[in-house]
Order: structure tokens, then C-alpha cells, then sequence
């Protein structure tokens, strides 16, 4: 039955087993064993990111009402694998003038800053790489390699579009971390921990989309920022920049930029979950008795890829519909709208629970809610008045309706 | 020689060989990606301290803000960054024989103080750093008051770097 | 609202209305003239109402509405000041608030307001006529409005808030501030007209005589403040022990006791604010004003505030005996002294100044010889009627410079009684309303508040046994009658004796509407002092007056048994002054035929010419030469020999100290030496920063090793 | 294990590492680097001291997250600065940046 419980433990143990077995001093096969869970983790990664292509090709069709990859395979399945290929053999080319160190590592950066990622995902309560307890930051920490990835990769291109793209995607990038970080804070408050695993668990029996509907919200913005892609896609606007940073790259190091992207979404999607819609928990259905049975290693591995599918469907969901932002309008709705509220909402979130963490938790779960509800209601009504006056503005103060039908 | 100790052998050479590099590379660009590294280094150095938190804030910060500034400070002076000429100053000579210097004093400094072989004690079970931390950020009786003036220094140094940095032609323009 | 809150807010219209118009309607003539009236109506209603809740009160006297604040501190006690109603101040209150009313309606009228501005009028100057052309083309001259219409309503809101507060005063100090807002409103009213030299100089005259009493006035206030602590009427009337030491006599210089002393000093004041010989020389000059000004000070306010001190001080004079016979003196002398002057006097309003004079003399003596009910009531009634006939003789001139635009003559004096004649026809309600406050002046028997004030002052005379009082009081009672019957006469019967006087116009009903109000008093108001045991008619009206007002003190004045002399001697000087005067006067056409054109009394005794001489001239011979001996001669010689000098002493600083040793050693030496080294040093000042660190590293490694080496050693 | 030393000559290392840059660059913003490299060598002491002494107090960390604050404080003006001025003077070496001298 540990195989059902605990499976990395037990794979771990035997393989340590299997290695001290054949005379391997036990740190080394330690280390060893580690490594080969990382390049299993990563290998079965990279086998979703193949299906996200197909995925996301999928998705984005029928938002335009179109098929889709269609021909090969089942529902067109193989056809990602097809455009690996493709990438593959395609001729890699370095520009002349390039930095070209520079160059080659910022694909590779790009694609480690999505993959160390993974080391903090809890898939399960004991199937994760490491349960730190600074993983809400360890998230924003990462976000630096990515912005790095990307600076480097539009600098290094010798190439102007390149380069702009890359300092408007690194703007963006930098004042968007604000926010998130921000936003980051409130599961830390609400469950008293950093860690992935204690923030899962705080959220029985109530996740923190309830608890902080606004924060969820701030988070999705700021995450969809932090990849780059639309409604934020700056860094690449193909119309403008034909397709920013990475305009120079080809073949297989454009695929790991590519490929680096839609895992990053999926992930980000993984952590909307985690954060705010309670990780591998059923919000609480494996938790009753006659439920027991879901509350197990691969339900619970099965119910947080399904979440993370469907955040991810969800930033799909954004991109495929929302316009493309101007950069000015994009940094001021960050620094005169987003980051105020996520502090306001940060303050408010900390005084609520300072007084309320002693009440019982569906008095502290209401009061969280409904002081997000009021500082929602002002923001709106807020953003109501703020534009009026600007469409009035540009159109003249606007005439009330009844004088306008002449009465 | 402990696992711990190949480690942190490791770590230190490549850093110091970074730091190295930041301070004689004749590409800005490149110093500054040397300093990254170097960061990192000190980041890992954190983390073998046991002090996650700093480990992580090093990143954020640092790597993710301060590294990232410097890049975009080497870009806006974009006359420098392909100067060919010497990076050192003439004085350079001095400046190593004072750096080797400082370097030497400072060990010889150590060399006779008895704390110096101290090892480590174990960490305390159950003893969670991070909030050891946050008590001692806010605590009244901690240091709420050189963080909160660490605070106002930081918004302080934020619009007097907005002040300094921005171009009055540039702001006209827009409007 | 309480009674006392009432009295403090009495004298703030008049206040407020003079910085409104100062301030903000000043260009306006119908705003400002509305403030004044409003305010001085808003005044008289408190006044009113004020005066009926004190007739209500039991006993006013031993309980009068008092009200004070701290104001002042003084060591460790307060100097209190505040407000209080006894028994006089509410029968003062009561004519001064309708008489200030009366004058400030007859303003509007006297100044012409509703006409149209003067052809050539100008600032400072009476109006002098507006010429328009009516419908059928036919060019009339007529009154045109005062320039200055707004300003005088202020002033006359300044002098009525001055008088307010010095009668609801409840201490010395605040009167002496009324009595002083009064002195500098007299100053700025009479020279009102400030265009005509006369005005000016009878300004000047008025400040600086009544300025003289002040000084002494100030005098015994402070002397009584240093001897009591407290300047406060009740405070120190009701200290009886305090009494008692002031009473003390043989104290002080002539053998006058404290009390004396004070009350003498206070006195003096008087005597330059109700115009006594030897201070009155200013009032008849005063005339120069514009006549609602003239009833203002001579019969309603100023004069009435100096009598009115004095009966305040009452209880303080009646201590020494000396004293109460210098003030008897004064006001009996003064009272014949006037009267003689008046028959004399051509110019109507002179004839009423003098008059004043001598009717205030009359109250000043009845207080010295203790007769202090006696004197207010007369002071009462002689406001109303002479009020009364101020403003009548301004309805006169009035009428008369009508007459004088009429006919384009603008040499005939409209003030000159002998120009007059005939008016009774002209103006029938001037006329009668003059003869009514006339024959009160004179004492008509029975019908006239002036007979009955008058004869009670004799009446006092008679019995306490002051026959040289009685004496010339009866003699100036019968000059008086005799001068006013003059005026009468010559003003209004027989026939016009001018083209002028044979246009005279009534006035408008703003100047006739207070001489019917103020003629109604001048009659009425002596029926509230009848004596009780009066033949016939005593006993019929109760004699209010003498009850009320002699509950101000703390003993009350017994009441004199009536005497057929005093009565006889009023009637017989009363009725003989009208009718020999009607008899003499009818058949005199002009100045020359009038026997009573007498060089001595037309000249006024010549005080003016001695008080020129004997105080006036030394004192600008004294300043002349002291300009010029010592101011041009002393203290400029002074200032001519230091100037040199230290012209001198600084050349020889400079060219032997200053320029070799301060400048060239100390301090182009400095600047060279300091130049120098600056010079020698400033390579070192590279601006290059890592030039500096370098340096300051260096000097870092060589201060640590040698503090390594040197005390390494003993670590 | 390792003692405490190590991590002092390594930390005294970078300091001087970072000292010859700040006196050798020419370029102002690499000046600036030598300084960052400093701090961080003050910084590694300072986290140091504090795992090798006693862990309970946790001083060297509140002063080294003061240090992280000081350094992104002194980076942004001096930014500013060294840009400021390449826009006045259209140099960023240190040693032609000399106006203020005699």
C-alpha cells in the first residue's frame, strides 16, 4: 500500500537500495537518486509542454472558429510532435554581430527560470522537490532569472527590434513584480507560512478564492504580465516589433523560448491553484467519509494538473480575446491602479486578520470576504468616476438622457 | 573534506572568480552579467548559511532589480559600451597593491583572533528562522525602527532617483 | 434677553454704524444715513426698554442693574470695568437716548438730503446751492446736499456711542474714555467744515480748552484711584469708612480735605466740558458747526456730560464744604456772567451758546449748594428745550438761507437776528415749536418744564439759605427771559425785515418732525417734578422725579417745604424778562436802535483778547524763542561742532590705522598668505573621485599601521 | 564542516575584489558594481556572524535585509546620477567627470 501513499519515497528508497546495493557510498547514491527525479520530472515536463502546443493550437482555433491541427493523428495529437521536428532541423542561426555566449544562454535561461519552478510544486503532500519555506518569494525569485533570460536574449541579438522588445518586456516585467509580490503576501498572511504545502493545507475548508477574490485576481493579472503574453504581450507585439526579443532566433533555441512560454503559462495556471483554489485538495470533498478514496496520492496529483489545465485555459482565455495594451497605459495601470490596490488590499487583508484570526473560521472567512467585496465596490466605483471624467473629457461633459429626449 | 565543504569551495572560487571578472571584463554588459553570476554565487552562499530568506531576497532584489538596473544603466550610456579603450584607469597599479593590501591586512587581521575555527552549532529543531525573522523586523523591541527608517531611505532614494534621471526635454515631448 | 446684557449692547449701534460707514457705505448717502438713523433707533429702543424695567424696580437706588468684567489685571486683582442703571443714569439714559435720536433724524434733513448736488460745492465747505431749471424753463437755486453727508452720520454715531458708554458707566475710567471719544467727536464736528478758517480755529479752541479740564480730571481720577483702589462709583460711595478718611479736612494745600481735593479736580473737568467761566470761551465759537451738531454738544450730550460727572461725583464733593462753595460760586457766577453776554449777542445761535453757559450754571450752582436733585432735573429739561431750540434756530437759518438762494444775495448773514422778522407767518411750526422751548428756557410759569426745574433751584437757594445764590440766580433767571423774548421777537414778530426773511420756506418734515417731539418734552416733562405741596396743583401728578432720582443715594434728599418767596420772585422774573423784553424789542428795526449793543458785553468781556494775550501769546513767544535760541542755537550748535569732530577722528582711524595696519598687514596679508597656500594646495583637488579614495585609503593604511605598530605592542 | 573563517577570507576576497574596482574602473557604472560587490562581502559577514553565533538572534539578518535596502537605495541614485550626468556631459568615466576641482 505505500506505493499508493507514498510513491517517491518508496521509488527513492529503492533505487538508494538498488545503487548501495552495487557498492556506492550512500551520499553519492543519494545524490544520484535525486537526479534522476529531477530528470524524470523534467522529462515528463517536457512531454506536457509537447501536448500544450497541441493545446493551446487547439484552444486558440476554436476561439477563432477554426479546426485546429487536424491531420495528423487523432485530433491532430501528433502534430506538435511534427513541429518538433520541425524545430529540430532547422538551421541554427547566430547573427554576426551577436554576443554569442550571451546569446546561446539566454534560451537556456529562459526555459530554467519555467523548470526550477517545478522544484517547488506540490503535487501531492509528499510528492514535491523540496517544501521550502520561502517558496511564495522563491516564485518571484525565479521571475528575475526570466526577466534576466529575456534581457539578455534582446541585447545580445545586436539587433534593435530586439532590444526594444526586451526593454519594454523587462519594464513591464520589473513593475508587474510589485503587485504580485504583494499579492503573494495575502495566502502567506492568511495561512501563516510561505510554503507551498501549509498554504495547501490552510485551504480546508476554505480556499483562499473566497477568502480573497480580489487577490486571485491581482495575482491572474500580474502572472499574465510576468509571461509576456497578451494582453502584456510587450516584449514581443508582433505587429510592432515583428516579434520583439527573440526575433533573431531560430530553429530549436526559438522552440526553447517558445516552448519555455506556454509551460510557464501552464505553470502560473499550477500555481492559481495552488495559492487560492486550495492545490491538490478537493476543496474539502476528500475530506468526507464516504469520499475517503479520493483522498489519495494520484487523485490529489490528477485533481492540481486538472486545475493547472484549466488556469491555464483560463490565460488562454485572456489572450485570445483581450486587445494588446500601450506600454504607457500598461506601466500606469501597474503603478496608479494595480499597486495601490494590491497594498490597500494587503493592509486591509492584515488589519482583518489581526482582528479576526481568533473568531471562528467562517466568521474570519466572511469578514475576509466581505472587506474584499467593499474594497472591490470602491474600486470600481473608484474606476466608474475616473472614467466619466475622461470620456468627458475627450466628448464634452455628457448630457443627462431625460434632456436629451427633450423634455 | 565534507560534501559541505567541496561545496562551498566550489561556490566561493566560482564567485570570487566572477567578482574577478566583473572588475577587469572590458564589456560592461558582460560585467554586469559576471556581477550576476557573482550574486549567485553569494545567493548559494546564503542558502549554505542556512539563510533561505537572504538567499532568496538576493535574487529577488538583487539579480531581479539591482542586476537589471545596472543593464539598463550600461544601455542608456550606449557610447561606453563598445569603448575600446582601456577600461582601468592609469592609477590602476595602485589600486591592486591597495586592494591586495586591504585583503592581506584584513586576513592578517583574522589571522590571530581566536573565533576563527568556531564551527557552526546545529540549527535548533522547530526553530523557523523566517518568522524568527518577522518578529525581529517588526518587534518593538527589535529593530522596527532602523527598518522602518531603511523604508524611508528607499522612498527617499526613489524620487530623488526619479528627479535626478528625468529629462525635462523628454517630458515635454510627450505631452 | 437680561437687563444688564441690554445696557452693554446699548452704545454698540452708534459703534458699529460709524465703522459700517466708514468703512463700506461711505459712498452711498442713503446706506449711511440709514445705519446712523437705524442704529441711533436701535439705541433708543434699549434705552426704552431699559429705562421702563428701572421705573419698575422697588428701591433702583440700593439695587441697580450692575454688570462687570475683569478688564484689566492689576497685581493680583482685577481692574473691573462695566455697566450700571441707578435712579440719574436711567433719567439721563432716557433724554439723551430721544434727543440723539431726534438730532440724528433732523440731520437728514438739514444736510438736504434727496437735493441735488451743488453747482461748485466742495469737501469742508457748506453747501452753498444747486441750480436746476424746472419744466418751464425757469433756473432756481436750491439747498444743495452736504459733500460730506456719510462722514457726518459717522461722526455723529461716534459722539453718540461716547455718550452712551459714559452714561452707562459704572466706573470713572470708562466715563473719562466716553467723556474723551466725546472730546475728539467735538473736534472733528466743529470743524466739520473744515474749509472755512473759523471752523478750524473754533476746532482747535474747543480741543484744546476742554483739553485743559481733562488734564486736571485726570488728575483726580488718578488721585482717587491711588488713595481707593477702585475707581468704581459704588465701590467707593458705599465704603463709608473710606469716606470718612476723605473727609478728613485740612489735608491737603488750601485746607481742603482729599475728598475736596478730588472732587476739585474732577470739577475742573467739568468746567472745560460744560463750558464754566473760566473754560467757556470755546462753546459760543463752537457755533461754527453744523447746528445739529450744536444741539448735539450743547444741549444733549457734552455740557450735559460734564453736569452729569459731577452729580455722579455728588457724594465725593458734598465732603468738604470749601469746595461746594467754589463750585457755587463758579456755576452762580458763570450763570449772570452768560446771561449778560447773551442780551448782547445778534447771531441767533450765539444767543442760545451763551445761554447754555448760563443755564448750566445754573445746575452747577444748585450742586453746590446741595441742591443735586434740583440740578438734574434742570439738567433734564433744559435738554429737551434747548434741543428743542438749537435745532429750531437751525430751522430757522435754514429756512432763512433759503431765502438767501432765493434772491442770489449771499451777503446777508442768515444768522443775524436783525435780518430776520416775520418768520412766524414763514414758518408756523418752527414758530410755535421755538416759542414753546422759549418760553420753558424762560420759566413761563405753570405749563413749562424750565419753570419748574428753575424754581425748584431757587426754591433750594432760598431755603437752605445761600441769599447771595438766590439773589443772582433770580437775576440771571430774569436776563434770561429777557434775552429769549429778544430772540423771539426779533425773530419771528413784527414784520420781514429783509427780502430774504420774506422768502423763508418751512423746512421738511425731518427737521419739524423732532421739534414737535422734543416741544412735546420741553412742556411735558416738567409735570413729573411738581412739588408735592405745591398750591393748587401740587399733589395732582406725584412728584416722580424728585422720588426716583433721589433714591440714587444712600440718603435721601429731604424735601423742601414750599415757600411763596422763591415762587413769587420765579413768577414775577419769568413773566417781567418776556414782557419787557416783547415791549423793548418790537420797535427795534435794526442793531443801531438796540441799547443793549453794548461794546462790553458785545465783546464778551473780552476774554478771548485776554486769554490771546495773557496765555496764548506767551506760549507761541515761548516757542518761537525756543526754536530759535535753543533748538537752532543749542542743540544744532551741539550737532555742527560733532559733525566736524567726528569727520576728524574718523579720517585719522582710517588714514593712520586703518589703511596701513587693518588693510594692507591684517588683511591683504591674510588673503595673501591664505591665497597663497590655496594656490600651492589646489592640485591636490583633483575632482576625481577615485583620486580621492585613493588618498584617503592610503592614509587609512598608513594611520592603521602605525597605530598597529606603535600600540600593537601592548595589545 | 566548515569553520567560520572560510567564510570571512572569502567575504574579505570579494571586498577586495570589489575595492579595486571602485579605485580602478573608469567607467562610472562599473564603479558602482565594485560597490555592489562590496556590500555583498559585508553582507556574506553579516549572515556569517549570525549562523555561527547565536541563531536565536537575529540581528545579522535584520542588518543584512537593511543592507539589501541601502544597496537598492544607493544603486537607483547613483544610477540616476551617472545617467544625469551622461546626459550633461555625454561621458560616464569617472576621472573626466572633474568639474568639481579648482
Amino acid at each position: 500500500m505505500d506505493f499508493l501513499k507514498d510513491p517517491l519515497k518508496l521509488a527513492a528508497d529503492w533505487l538508494i537500495g538498488l545503487m548501495t546495493g552495487w557498492g556506492m557510498p550512500e551520499g553519492v547514491a543519494t545524490g544520484v537518486a535525486a537526479f534522476l527525479g529531477i530528470f524524470v520530472l523534467i522529462a515528463i515536463l517536457m512531454v506536457i509542454d509537447i501536448f500544450l502546443v497541441w493545446l493551446e493550437r487547439k484552444v486558440v482555433a476554436r476561439f477563432q472558429d477554426r479546426i485546429g491541427p487536424n491531420r495528423l493523428g487523432p485530433f491532430g495529437l501528433i502534430q506538435p510532435f511534427a513541429d518538433i521536428i520541425k524545430l529540430l532541423i532547422k538551421e541554427d542561426i547566430t547573427p554576426a554581430n551577436a554576443d554569442k555566449v550571451v546569446y546561446n544562454l539566454a534560451p537556456m535561461l529562459s526555459m530554467m527560470s519555467v523548470l526550477i519552478l517545478w522544484a517547488i510544486i506540490p503535487l501531492a503532500p509528499n510528492i514535491l522537490g523540496v517544501d521550502l519555506n520561502v517558496a511564495a518569494l522563491y516564485i518571484v525569485a525565479t521571475g528575475a532569472i526570466g526577466t534576466l533570460s529575456i534581457i539578455m536574449a534582446g541585447w545580445s541579438s545586436n539587433n534593435k527590434f530586439a532590444l526594444l522588445g526586451a526593454f519594454r518586456q523587462v519594464a513591464v516585467m520589473v513593475s508587474f513584480e510589485i503587485p504580485m509580490v504583494a499579492s503573494l503576501l495575502i495566502p502567506t498572511i492568511l495561512s501563516g507560512s510561505m510554503g507551498m504545502n501549509a498554504i495547501t493545507r490552510a485551504q480546508y475548508p476554505l480556499p483562499f478564492f473566497i477568502l480573497s477574490p480580489l487577490a486571485a485576481l491581482i495575482f491572474l493579472i500580474a502572472a499574465i504580465a510576468e509571461l509576456g503574453r497578451a494582453p502584456f504581450d510587450m516584449g514581443e507585439a508582433e505587429s510592432e516589433l515583428i516579434s520583439g526579443y527573440n526575433v533573431e532566433y531560430s530553429g530549436m533555441k526559438f522552440g526553447m523560448f517558445y516552448a519555455g512560454e506556454l509551460l510557464h503559462a501552464f505553470t502560473f495556471g499550477g500555481f492559481w491553484g495552488i495559492l487560492f483554489f486550495g492545490g491538490y485538495g478537493l476543496f474539502g470533498l476528500e475530506k468526507l467519509p464516504a469520499l475517503a478514496f479520493l483522498d489519495n496520492v494520484y487523485i490529489n496529483m490528477l485533481t492540481l494538473i486538472v486545475k493547472a489545465v484549466i488556469g491555464y485555459w483560463i490565460i488562454m482565455w485572456v489572450k485570445y480575446t483581450m486587445m494588446r495594451i500601450r506600454i504607457d497605459h500598461m506601466l500606469a495601470f501597474n503603478w496608479k491602479f494595480l499597486t495601490p490596490l494590491s497594498f490597500a488590499l494587503l493592509i486591509v487583508t492584515a488589519l482583518v486578520h489581526a482582528l479576526a484570526k481568533d473568531a471562528s473560521p467562517w466568521v474570519y472567512g466572511l469578514s475576509m470576504f466581505l472587506s474584499n467585496l467593499v474594497l472591490g465596490w470602491i474600486v470600481v466605483e473608484f474606476l466608474r468616476r475616473y472614467s466619466r471624467a475622461e470620456r468627458e473629457k475627450v466628448e464634452g461633459p455628457a448630457k443627462p438622457a431625460m434632456e436629451a429626449a427633450g423634455h | 573534506m565534507t560534501t559541505a565543504q567541496i561545496i562551498f569551495l566550489v561556490v566561493a572560487a566560482v564567485t570570487l572568480a566572477s567578482a574577478f571578472m566583473v572588475v577587469t571584463t572590458r564589456n560592461l554588459i558582460h560585467a554586469a552579467l559576471w556581477l550576476v553570476a557573482t550574486l549567485f554565487g553569494v545567493a548559494v552562499t546564503y542558502a549554505l548559511l542556512d539563510a533561505g530568506f537572504l538567499a532568496v531576497v538576493q535574487v529577488v532584489v538583487y539579480i531581479g532589480a539591482i542586476a537589471i538596473l545596472f543593464i539598463f544603466a550600461v544601455m542608456l550610456t550606449r557610447k561606453e559600451m563598445r569603448d575600446q579603450g582601456p577600461q582601468l584607469n592609469s592609477g590602476w597599479w595602485i589600486s591592486a597593491l591597495l586592494a591586495v593590501l586591504t585583503f592581506g591586512g584584513l586576513v592578517g587581521m583574522l589571522w590571530g583572533w581566536r573565533g576563527m575555527d568556531t564551527l557552526a552549532s546545529e540549527m535548533p529543531v522547530g526553530f523557523d528562522s523566517i518568522n524568527a525573522l518577522g518578529d525581529a523586523l517588526i518587534s518593538p523591541n527589535a529593530f522596527v525602527l532602523p527598518f522602518e527608517v531603511a523604508s524611508v531611505l528607499l522612498l527617499a532614494a526613489l524620487v530623488g532617483a526619479v528627479y535626478v534621471a528625468f529629462n525635462p526635454r523628454s517630458g515635454d515631448s510627450r505631452k | 434677553m437680561t437687563t444688564e446684557t441690554l445696557i452693554w449692547l446699548i452704545p454698540l449701534p452708534p459703534a458699529l454704524a460709524f465703522f459700517l460707514i466708514v468703512l463700506f457705505t461711505n459712498k452711498n448717502k442713503a446706506l449711511s444715513h440709514t445705519v446712523g438713523v437705524g442704529a441711533a433707533v436701535l439705541s433708543w429702543l434699549a434705552s426704552m426698554v431699559v429705562f421702563f424695567r428701572a421705573l419698575s424696580v422697588e428701591h433702583l437706588g440700593e439695587h441697580p442693574f450692575v454688570s462687570s468684567v475683569n478688564w484689566l489685571p492689576t497685581g493680583d486683582t482685577w481692574f473691573r470695568i462695566g455697566v450700571a442703571i441707578d435712579p440719574l443714569g436711567a433719567a439721563v439714559l432716557f433724554f439723551v437716548s430721544i434727543t440723539i435720536f431726534m438730532i440724528f433724524l433732523y440731520s437728514v434733513g438739514y444736510h438736504n438730503f434727496g437735493q441735488p448736488a451743488g453747482d461748485h460745492d466742495r469737501k469742508g465747505l457748506p453747501p452753498h446751492g444747486a441750480t436746476v431749471t424746472d419744466e418751464h424753463g425757469h433756473q432756481h437755486v436750491v439747498p444743495s446736499v452736504e459733500p460730506m453727508y456719510s462722514r457726518f452720520f459717522a461722526f455723529l454715531g461716534l459722539f453718540a456711542f461716547g455718550m452712551y458708554t459714559l452714561v452707562v458707566s459704572d466706573n470713572l475710567l470708562t466715563l473719562f474714555v466716553g467723556w474723551e471719544i466725546m472730546g475728539l467727536c467735538s473736534y472733528l464736528l466743529i470743524g466739520f467744515w473744515y474749509g472755512k478758517p473759523s471752523a478750524r480755529a473754533a476746532a482747535i479752541k474747543a480741543f484744546m480748552t476742554t483739553r485743559i479740564g481733562d488734564v486736571f480730571m485726570l488728575l483726580g481720577i488718578g488721585l482717587l484711584y491711588s488713595l481707593t483702589g477702585t475707581l468704581n462709583f459704588r465701590e467707593i460711595f458705599g465704603n463709608e469708612e473710606l469716606m470718612h478718611t476723605l473727609a478728613t479736612p485740612g489735608t491737603t494745600l488750601f485746607g481742603l480735605s482729599l475728598a475736596g481735593l478730588i472732587a476739585l479736580l474732577l470739577f475742573i473737568g467739568t468746567v472745560g466740558k460744560s463750558a464754566q467761566w473760566p473754560l467757556h470761551v470755546w462753546l459760543p465759537d463752537a457755533m461754527e458747526g453744523p447746528t445739529p451738531v450744536s444741539a448735539m454738544i450743547h444741549a444733549a450730550t457734552m455740557v450735559s456730560a460734564g453736569v452729569y460727572a459731577v452729580i455722579r461725583m455728588f457724594p465725593l464733593l458734598s465732603l468738604d464744604h470749601n469746595t461746594m462753595t467754589v463750585v457755587a460760586f463758579i456755576g452762580t457766577f458763570t450763570a449772570i456772567f452768560a446771561a449778560t453776554i447773551a442780551v448782547a449777542q445778534n447771531d441767533i445761535k450765539r444767543v442760545l451758546a451763551y445761554s447754555t453757559i448760563s443755564q448750566l450754571g445754573f445746575m452747577i450752582a444748585a450742586l453746590g449748594i446741595g441742591a443735586y436733585v434740583a440740578a438734574a432735573f434742570h439738567l433734564v429739561t433744559h435738554a429737551f428745550f434747548k434741543a428743542l431750540l438749537f435745532l429750531g434756530s437751525g430751522s430757522v437759518i435754514h429756512g432763512m438761507e433759503h431765502g438767501v438762494l432765493h434772491t442770489g444775495n449771499h451777503s446777508v448773514d442768515p444768522q443775524d437776528m436783525f435780518n430776520m422778522g416775520g418768520l412766524r407767518k414763514k414758518m408756523p411750526i418752527t414758530f410755535w415749536t421755538f416759542l414753546i422751548g422759549g418760553f420753558a428756557l424762560s420759566g413761563f410759569p405753570l405749563l413749562t418744564a424750565g419753570f419748574w426745574s428753575k424754581d425748584e433751584i431757587l426754591a433750594d437757594a432760598w431755603a437752605n439759605g445761600h441769599l447771595a445764590v438766590f439773589i443772582t440766580l433770580a437775576t440771571a433767571a430774569f436776563l434770561t427771559a429777557f434775552y429769549t423774548m429778544r430772540q423771539i421777537t426779533l425773530t419771528f414778530l413784527g414784520e420781514p425785515r429783509t427780502k430774504e426773511a420774506e422768502h423763508a420756506q418751512e423746512t421738511p418734515w425731518t427737521m419739524t418732525v423732532p421739534l414737535m417731539v422734543l416741544s412735546v418734552f420741553a412742556i411735558g416733562y416738567g409735570w413729573v417734578g411738581i412739588p408735592e405741596d405745591f398750591p393748587l396743583l401740587g399733589g395732582l401728578l406725584p412728584s416722580w422725579f424728585h422720588e426716583f432720582v433721589g433714591g440714587t443715594l444712600a440718603e435721601h434728599p429731604e424735601v423742601i417745604p414750599f415757600n411763596p418767596v422763591p415762587l413769587t420772585v420765579s413768577l414775577v422774573v419769568a413773566l417781567g424778562g418776556l414782557l419787557l423784553g416783547w415791549l423793548y424789542y418790537r420797535n427795534v428795526n435794526s442793531a443801531k436802535e438796540d441799547f443793549f449793543q453794548i461794546p462790553l458785553l458785545k465783546n464778551k468781556y473780552h476774554f478771548d483778547e485776554a486769554y490771546q494775550v495773557v496765555f496764548i501769546g506767551p506760549v507761541i513767544w515761548l516757542s518761537e524763542v525756543f526754536t530759535k535760541w535753543a533748538d537752532q542755537g543749542v542743540i544744532d550748535g551741539i550737532l555742527h561742532f560733532f559733525g566736524p569732530a567726528t569727520g576728524g577722528i574718523g579720517a585719522f582711524i582710517r588714514n593712520k590705522i586703518d589703511l596701513p595696519i587693518i588693510n594692507e598687514f591684517i588683511g591683504d596679508g591674510l588673503a595673501a598668505v591664505t591665497q597663497e597656500t590655496g594656490r600651492t594646495l589646489r592640485p591636490i583637488q583633483t575632482g576625481r573621485i577615485q583620486q580621492y579614495m585613493m588618498l584617503s585609503l592610503v592614509i587609512l593604511a598608513v594611520v592603521g599601521a602605525l597605530l598597529y605598530f606603535m600600540l600593537g605592542a601592548g595589545l | 564542516m566548515i569553520p567560520l573563517s572560510w567564510y570571512l577570507i572569502f567575504a574579505a576576497g570579494l571586498f577586495s575584489l570589489g575595492l579595486f574596482g571602485v579605485l580602478a574602473r573608469r567607467n562610472a557604472v562599473a564603479i558602482l558594481l565594485g560597490v555592489e560587490l562590496m556590500l555583498n562581502a559585508v553582507n556574506i559577514n553579516l549572515a556569517a556572524f549570525w549562523r555561527y553565533g547565536n541563531v536565536a538572534d537575529m540581528t545579522g539578518q535584520v542588518f543584512a535585509i537593511i543592507v539589501f535596502a541601502v544597496a537598492a537605495a544607493e544603486v537607483a541614485v547613483g544610477l540616476a546620477l551617472v545617467i544625469s550626468v551622461y546626459r550633461s556631459r555625454n561621458t560616464v568615466v569617472a576621472d573626466e567627470i572633474d568639474m568639481l576641482k579648482w
